[in-house]
């Protein structure tokens, strides 16, 4: 960006004066700007404005306009950073970002890539089926995750690992027929015990989030992942074969590389997505147990509905914005997002 | 299909190997495998659909009875005057969003795409950013949103909704759309100059047409943004008269009184599927319209 | 139709840093065709892009037909420009492609419209293609209806921007064969640009060539390639290349006397070839150019000179035989002359087809007085 | 109200089931007939979250209907209108004094009750003769039948009836005491661990409660009158009876009472508008048809003192009442807001990853007691 | 380096409806460098891809150093290539890009690696770009670089696809010479395709015309260019391309008498030129060819034939003559010989240069006793 140089302040200057090259590009963008700025930037101002008052009540909040509200400045802040329960969500709010990024990553790369590979057949289908979870509203599917993950031994989750542990077992047993004389103990180490509390116990709860988000992010990912692979040169992959590389070296030297932009790009959404994420904790156990597994939004909708804490509840709504501001500015800085992907 | 088809005449004339043909059919089985892993739920919300009952997990069979399958949730869901009502509105909102989310970023997309004008690369930045920012500013902070659109008399209405769903939609579907417009080459641009076209005429017989797979992509992103979206649209709308079909359908959950889950699934089942119908129509568009590589020239 | 004239057209980019074109004059008669060659970056395509209307001028005037266009609008010039890349409308059929600037710039009614493009695409023989895609077109067609698209309209003026450059070889000499024809079939006025030898030789009536923005010369091709004014010109123009010599020059009577500054190399130049320019060789330094063309190998004549054959390229019609007198020094030599790699030989060259260089300004010493007739033909 | 646009303008807001909102439209079609001017009605879901933001906007409806729950809160918003000048009725005199108590607050009158309502014991007459009168009796029952003992529903509200089983009381409105760290409330939690959770599907989600019951999986589940059609339906001859007494102690459930609500927005309104919603409300209160339609066809118990005890409501309703009995009104106060999201986070760490009881309600207490401030 | 054998080499697409290689054979001795021509679609692209192992043969053998490796993946083959477009892993540097084959093809330590990428980067004079990305290059410089690339894995064999197409005339000219020198101290054995003349002509050992996935000719360059097979051939090398004049042939006497079918040409061949190949004249029909550069303006010549010039084409260094004898009918002449379209000439080519076609098959009847050497030189 020519900003500072003196050739930057004469373009700045030049393109401040009336032309139609210049005007018409104001023009194009500002009805977009301003309905954002009306419905968006807005209410982002209220809120800051609402953290640094004393609001406590729905009621108040609404009475704001008639002047109800007391300025406290950063009274709000300051309790709140004073909070360890604060600490925590953020801790598990960044944990479940990067965790359910690299399983989406993982997830939404073998779901692509066999989806666009030449001796799979019917992959259009396939990709049209596979990004379904799309469509559905949200609530609605982590409802169903949350029957998924329910504790109870029938809970579907609990019947795949009781399925998984007569494998196990029953492969122990093959084993065991088959070479008798080898003391066999490991699969007690390979067992899990059913049914698993997938909502009492924190990491158990915290691995049902983490499933359930992946799997409501990953069509856009793949959407966007299939889309960019499509694009990779064929010849790229061709001098890599002539260089004497295999499958999983083109993998990572040809595809991988020409597919990162559009691949952070959609990470870096989801990421910001998950971020903000509400209705997966609420749902599956209200963040717990306990307040255990509060993601941040959890924790300030506990504060503004359940302790009736409106002001407070802005506060972490506006750490929360600069939280995913500050992501977002270090990843469209480091990645250039500006100029395209 | 023919894939297939032409696997097998290979194999038969000898051009490929039985072992050619076991890699690709082992690759599918592979693709396949991991399909229906994935589509488990959607499996399961198809049979709690069509089963009896009111419960979503059952201790019995996971998938109920299939003998005791039947269609009357679908039947209840479709004569329930609120899905209807809540359908129509729902299409009025989401039209509003589509509507003005295009109208409002393909000229934005084109002026950040193809026109230096002060403060361009900051409104990009500033674009970006925000990008993230509307899904989770409207949890916390439906009181102010509230108080602010009631304090001007916006409440209770559709277009409103519409508008406010677009607004958040904008910052993103424009950045999408400019990223593809980058990739169209400026030549066919010059040539509708030279050939005398207007500046508008040059936007509707070349960008237009040219960007239709971003625009595609658009339609779709915005279209799931205003018909998924339930929270804000609870807040502004009390009117159960405008209820679009997200928040009816949220209504049949009832924390007090249990949800009956056939009904919901059904529901929930019928509201994907428009969703589900554009995109099928618009998946080769789409997936073009996010390839951001380049375009022939 | 029309007559064109740019005066002291100047662009710059990046604030003035970057100065693509310095104020270039030209007169491009009605009915002309001007083919404009220079090495890339020359500034050859952001000038027709400032005819066209597509790019500012920093400063000069352009006036087409006599109407000084130069704050008018490209899409209200009557300017046609066939881009490299032909630019075909990839979501419009070929009639909608060429149709499309009739529909534009014009107020033909529909009837008319079609009628126009019929009788284009018949010109062009490309009347099956109407209905198609671009896409579905192979090179040779889409160039065409490229064409078409810029005929059709029957502008004042035509751009070409190496129209033919993505074709191969031989769809190249049928492209340009083409061209020539509507060139004598309408008359047209046109400024095309390439960077192919031959293209610009042959297809136009006055070649321009630009060098960092700046013109060198103008003039009919045969002067052009006979006439270089300066040792810039001479080496662009022609393929191989001319080969140069740094010689040194010293007076020896009536005549001048010639020596390579790398050794070998002697030539002496006659007292007719001196009178003709006597006082313009003050400097004794200066760059000796004879093409390849003109060199034979030639044991008894006079100004023989001996040298090494370092290299020996049999292109079939003739033999390139690449010399030790100086870093690239080729002679075009009959094919049935078989040299090998290392032989010693006699090579000569005509008087007349010696340039002779200033080493510092690379200005023709000869062509000097011949500046004036050729800037203004 | 255009296509787009509408003003809220339905006076009453209700969230009935299907089957309710039928027996509900009937009985404002009565009243419709009567009236000068007709009242308009309209089904809401999350009344709740609409309410608070559409009453202070004054927006919303003229009257809701709820249980009486909601009252402190509504009046601390000054979301609700005192009817206590305009209601021509005896309060004390027409309904059960629970009833009459409940729609009162800080002297205000604001609204009129007509059914309270509250979770019982339902059992599989396939699996079980006689209904248990102990928690003992219930559990050798559950050991003997059924892969699971009991469909149980996982929340303070359900669970109020074994926390406050041995005169524990989570919160005592009148003393204005926090009593969920008491010992009794400790105890209450022990039973329901031991001899509750224990047989329950492991689960505290409701849907999965009651499955294992509808499936005929479990011979009890506790739950309320508005399942009770569903899970005849679903083919399961269902009986009800009240909680079983645990060893020592009495199940004391939180009740509610089901009332019209008179809201703020009665103060601005027409003349006309608001004598109708009042004589609605009191209409709908004392119609002895109503309340007997509502006992018949959704197990509701009448709080009309001419209709309770009244032979013909059922057996249902008999047991319901019963249970009614043993209960105590859920606390209106703003301030029990803040005790149920501790408490079923307590619930959750104790039953759903083996926290100790004690510590876990002493730690929601403090919560408690801290957002009290 | 390695010897190559390709044998009966067949490839089919779809099924079987395109042959795109018809059963090839060929032997490319060690240190050979082989050039490959053909129009457009004609299968040089396929027939180099399955040479690298990038596509699997529907039919035939390949035989590298000795070894079969028709059934050896791309990546076990000892074999480089350089792409049309370069194919230069774009995110990674020079250094990364030339040390990736080593890297994946050798087990050469980190050390060794560097020092042969930095030995390589001095040969391609490419040092200073090792840390920049392709992107940061220019099209001179890409192409350096994925020569660089093939030339550090010192491979048996290399392959290039039409390796300077995207360059410019000069560039060209420059880079060609790089390959030669490179060829010249490495000694590499390589299959190199392309579609320019001068290219095919100089580059090779040896040249291959393939046309609809066939072999037509292969050869010595100036063999191919002097004896053409067929009349392909002789269209297809030399540039202008070599006029051709439908005859008929009458004997007279020991002589024979050539009249043009479409008039006014006439030629008569000697008794010697006859006796070469007079067995083989049975038909009556055929075509003359003879190439632009062996027709001279001559007036009193034997053999003299008539005509009107069309156009004149002053290319600078010569001036080529359309002639109305046939449909594209060149003579090239010294630049100096000055005609206007319309002037009546008398042009003659000598005996030797006339090639004789069949009409039918187009096979050259002078050469056919040649066809032998030819394919096995
Ligand atoms: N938009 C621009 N901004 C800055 N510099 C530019 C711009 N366009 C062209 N230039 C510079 O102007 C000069 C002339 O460019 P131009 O494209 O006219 O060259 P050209 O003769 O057409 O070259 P080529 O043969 O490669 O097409 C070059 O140095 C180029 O870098
Ligand atoms: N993947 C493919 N599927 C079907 N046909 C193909 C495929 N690849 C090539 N062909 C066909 O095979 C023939 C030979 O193609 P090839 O690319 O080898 O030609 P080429 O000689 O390299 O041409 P060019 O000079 O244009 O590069 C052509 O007719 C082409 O259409
Ligand atoms: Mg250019
Ligand atoms: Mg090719």
């Amino acid at each position: 960006m020519s900003v500072d140089t003196p050739e930057g302040v004469g373009n700045r200057i030049r393109r401040l004066l009336p032309s139609s090259a210049t005007d018409i590009g104001v023009v194009l963008v500002l009805p977009g700007l301003v309905l954002f700025s009306l419905f968006m930037l807005f209410p982002i101002a209220f809120l800051v404005y609402l953290s640094i008052t004393d609001v406590s009540r729905a009621g108040d909040v609404i009475g704001i306009f008639q002047g109800e509200a007391s300025i406290v400045w950063f009274a709000n802040y300051l309790e709140l950073f004073a909070d360890g329960e604060f600490w925590n969500s953020i801790g598990v709010t960044w944990l479940y970002v990067g965790v359910s990024l690299g399983l989406k990553l993982v997830l939404t790369l073998v779901i692509a890539i066999l989806l666009t590979h030449d001796r799979v057949a019917g992959k259009r289908y396939m990709r049209a089926l596979v990004i379904v979870p799309m469509g559905f509203p949200p609530i609605f599917v982590i409802t169903i995750w949350r029957a998924i993950f329910s504790p109870a031994a029938f809970g579907p989750f609990n019947r795949l690992v009781s399925a998984y542990n007569d494998v196990v077992i029953g492969l122990a047993e093959l084993v065991d027929t088959i070479a008798f004389f080898v003391a066999l103990r490991a699969p007690e180490l390979l067992l899990v015990d059913v049914p698993v509390n997938w909502t009492g116990g924190r990491w158990a709860a915290f691995f049902g989030y983490v499933v359930t988000e992946t799997w409501l992010a990953y069509p856009f990912m793949v959407i966007i992942v299939v889309s960019a692979l499509q694009d990779v040169p064929m010849e790229l992959h061709d001098a890599a074969k002539v260089d004497g590389a295999g499958y999983l070296n083109r993998l990572r030297h040809v595809t991988i590389p020409a597919i990162k932009g559009p691949l952070v790009f959609a990470s870096i959404l989801t990421a910001a997505t998950s971020f903000q994420n509400f209705l997966i904790p609420w749902v599956f156990n209200k963040g717990g147990p306990g307040r255990s597994n509060e993601l941040l939004l959890v924790y300030g909708y506990r504060e503004a509905r359940v302790f009736n804490e409106y002001a407070m509840s802005s506060a972490i709504m506006v750490v929360a914005i600069g939280f995913i501001g500050l992501f977002m500015w270090l990843a469209v800085k480091k990645t250039n997002l500006a100029d395209g992907v | 299909m023919s894939t297939i088809l032409d696997a097998i005449a290979d194999l038969r004339a000898g051009r490929r190997s039985p072992v050619d043909v076991a890699k690709s059919v082992l690759t599918t089985g592979v693709a396949v495998g991991l399909l229906l892993l994935l589509l488990f739920p959607v499996y399961w919300i198809v049979t709690v659909a069509l089963s009896r009952g009111t419960t979503l997990s059952s201790p019995g069979s996971l998938f109920g009875d299939p003998a005791a399958y039947t269609l009357d949730s679908f039947r209840w869901v479709l004569e329930n005057e609120s899905f209807r009502r809540g359908l129509l509105n729902s299409l009025i909102v989401v039209t509003v969003t589509v509507t003005v989310t295009l109208a409002f970023s393909i000229p934005g997309a084109y002026a950040l795409s193809r026109r230096e004008f002060f403060g361009r690369r900051k409104l990009l930045y500033g674009y970006i950013l925000f990008t993230q920012v509307g899904a989770g500013l409207s949890i916390a902070v439906l009181i102010a949103l509230y108080a602010l659109f009631s304090g001007i008399g916006l409440t209770n209405n559709l277009l409103v909704l519409g508008l406010f769903y677009a607004a958040g939609a904008i910052p993103f579907n424009t950045w999408l759309l400019k990223t593809f417009m980058d990739n169209i080459p400026v030549s066919y641009e010059e040539a509708a100059i030279v050939d005398g076209a207007s500046q508008w005429q040059v936007m509707r017989e070349v960008i237009l047409p040219l960007a239709k797979p971003g625009i595609a992509a658009v339609l779709v992103f915005a279209w799931t943004a205003g018909w998924n979206e339930f929270i804000v649209a609870q807040t502004l709308i009390h009117d159960p008269d405008l209820y679009p079909l997200s928040v009816e359908l949220y209504g049949l959950i009832d924390d007090r009184r249990g949800t009956s889950w056939p009904q919901f699934a059904a529901f929930a089942l019928l509201f994907a599927l428009p969703v589900a119908i554009i995109y099928f129509l618009a998946q080769k568009q789409v997936e073009s319209g996010l390839s951001f590589g380049g375009m022939e020239g | 139709m029309a007559r064109v004239t740019v005066d002291e057209l100047r662009k710059e980019y990046d604030t003035g840093s970057v100065v693509a074109v310095n104020d270039l004059s030209l007169e491009i008669e009605d009915g002309e065709f001007v083919t404009v060659v220079g090495p890339s970056g020359c500034g050859k395509t952001t000038t027709l892009r400032m005819l066209a209307g597509l790019e500012e001028p920093t400063g000069g005037r352009i006036e087409i037909g006599g109407e000084d266009v130069t704050d008018v609008h490209a899409k209200n010039r009557d300017v046609a420009m066939v881009f490299q890349n032909y630019a075909l409308y990839p979501h419009k059929t070929v009639f909608e492609n060429m149709e499309f600037g009739l529909r534009m710039s014009t107020d033909l009614s529909e009837a008319e419209r079609e009628a126009r493009v019929a009788e284009t695409a018949e010109m062009m023989d490309i009347e099956e293609l109407l209905e198609d895609k671009p896409d579905e077109l192979s090179g040779g067609q889409k160039q065409r209806v490229a064409l078409g698209r810029a005929i059709v309209r029957e502008p004042d003026l035509f751009l070409f921007d190496e129209p033919l450059s993505n074709l191969d070889a031989k769809l190249r000499t049928t492209m340009r064969a083409e061209i020539q024809r509507l060139q004598n079939e309408l008359g047209i006025t046109a400024v095309y640009v390439t960077h192919d030898q031959h293209e610009a030789m042959t297809m136009g009536d006055r070649i321009v060539i630009l060098d960092g923005g700046e013109l060198q010369q103008q003039g009919r091709p045969t002067d052009v390639y006979e006439r270089p004014v300066n040792g810039f010109v001479g080496g662009f123009i022609g393929s191989p290349s001319m080969n140069f010599v740094d010689v040194d020059v010293e007076p020896d009577g009536d005549r001048l006397h010639l020596t390579g500054r790398d050794g070998e190399f002697a030539y002496d130049l006659s007292g007719a070839y001196v009178d003709r320019h006597a006082d313009d060789l003050e400097s004794s330094r200066y760059t000796l150019g004879v093409r390849p063309e003109n060199v034979t190998v030639a044991d008894g004549a006079a100004n023989a000179i001996a040298t090494t054959v370092d290299v020996v390229e049999p292109v079939g019609s003739d033999n390139f035989l690449h010399l030790g007198l100086s870093d690239e020094f080729i002679a075009r030599v009959d094919s049935d002359v078989r040299l090998e790699p290392g032989d010693r030989v006699t090579i000569a060259f005509d008087e007349s087809d010696v340039h002779l260089f200033d080493a510092e300004t690379g200005r023709n010493v000869l062509t000097r007085e011949r500046d004036a007739p050729t800037v203004t033909s | 109200t255009s296509m787009f646009s509408g003003d809220g303008s339905a006076e009453l807001w209700h969230e009935f089931t299907d089957s309710e909102e039928e027996t509900f439209d009937g009985h404002l079609e009565t009243f419709n007939e009567d009236a000068d001017r007709e009242l308009d009605a309209s089904g809401v879901s999350n009344m709740d979250e609409q309410l608070e933001t559409a009453l202070p906007a004054n927006d919303g409806p003229m009257s809701f209907t709820w249980a009486h729950d909601w009252i402190g809160v509504q009046h601390e918003n000054e979301n609700l209108y005192d009817g206590s000048d305009s209601f021509d009725v005896d309060l004390e005199g027409t309904y059960t004094e629970a009833a009459a108590d409940a729609v009162q607050w800080e002297g205000n009158v604001y609204g009129l009750p007509y059914a309270a309502e509250t979770v019982s014991l339902m059992y599989n007459r396939d699996m079980v003769d006689e209904p248990p009168e102990t928690v003992s009796e219930m559990v050798d029952i559950m050991e003997r039948e059924g892969e699971y003992g009991i469909g149980y529903p996982g929340d303070p509200y359900h669970y109020s009836a074994y926390l406050q089983g041995f005169g524990g009381v989570l919160y005592d409105e009148d003393a204005d005491e926090l009593g969920v760290d008491d010992d009794a409330v400790v105890e209450g939690l022990e039973l329901i661990r031991d001899a509750i959770y224990e047989y329950s599907p492991n689960d505290l989600e409701e849907d999965t409660n009651l499955s294992v019951f509808q499936d005929g999986q479990a011979p009890f589940a506790v739950t309320g009158p508005w399942n009770l059609g569903d899970l005849r339906d679903a083919g399961i001859d269902v009986g009800v009876a009240p909680l079983p007494a645990p060893d020592g102690g009495e199940p004391t459930p939180f009740t509610g009472i089901q009332m019209w609500y008179l809201t703020s927005r009665l103060e601005e309104a027409d003349d006309a508008v608001r004598d109708a919603v009042l004589d609605w409300a009191e209409w709908y209160t004392t119609t002895e048809d109503v309340a007997t339609t509502n006992a018949q066809e959704h197990a509701t118990i009448p709080v009309l003192q001419s209709v309770v005890g009244n032979d013909d409501l059922g057996d249902d309703v008999g047991a319901f009442s019963q249970t009614v009995d043993m209960g105590m009104p859920m606390p209106a106060s703003e301030k029990m807001d803040a005790v149920w999201d501790p408490v079923e986070s307590a619930l959750d760490v104790v039953l759903g990853s083996g926290g100790d009881p004690r510590e876990e309600l002493e730690n929601a207490a403090e919560q408690i007691r801290d957002s009290w401030k």
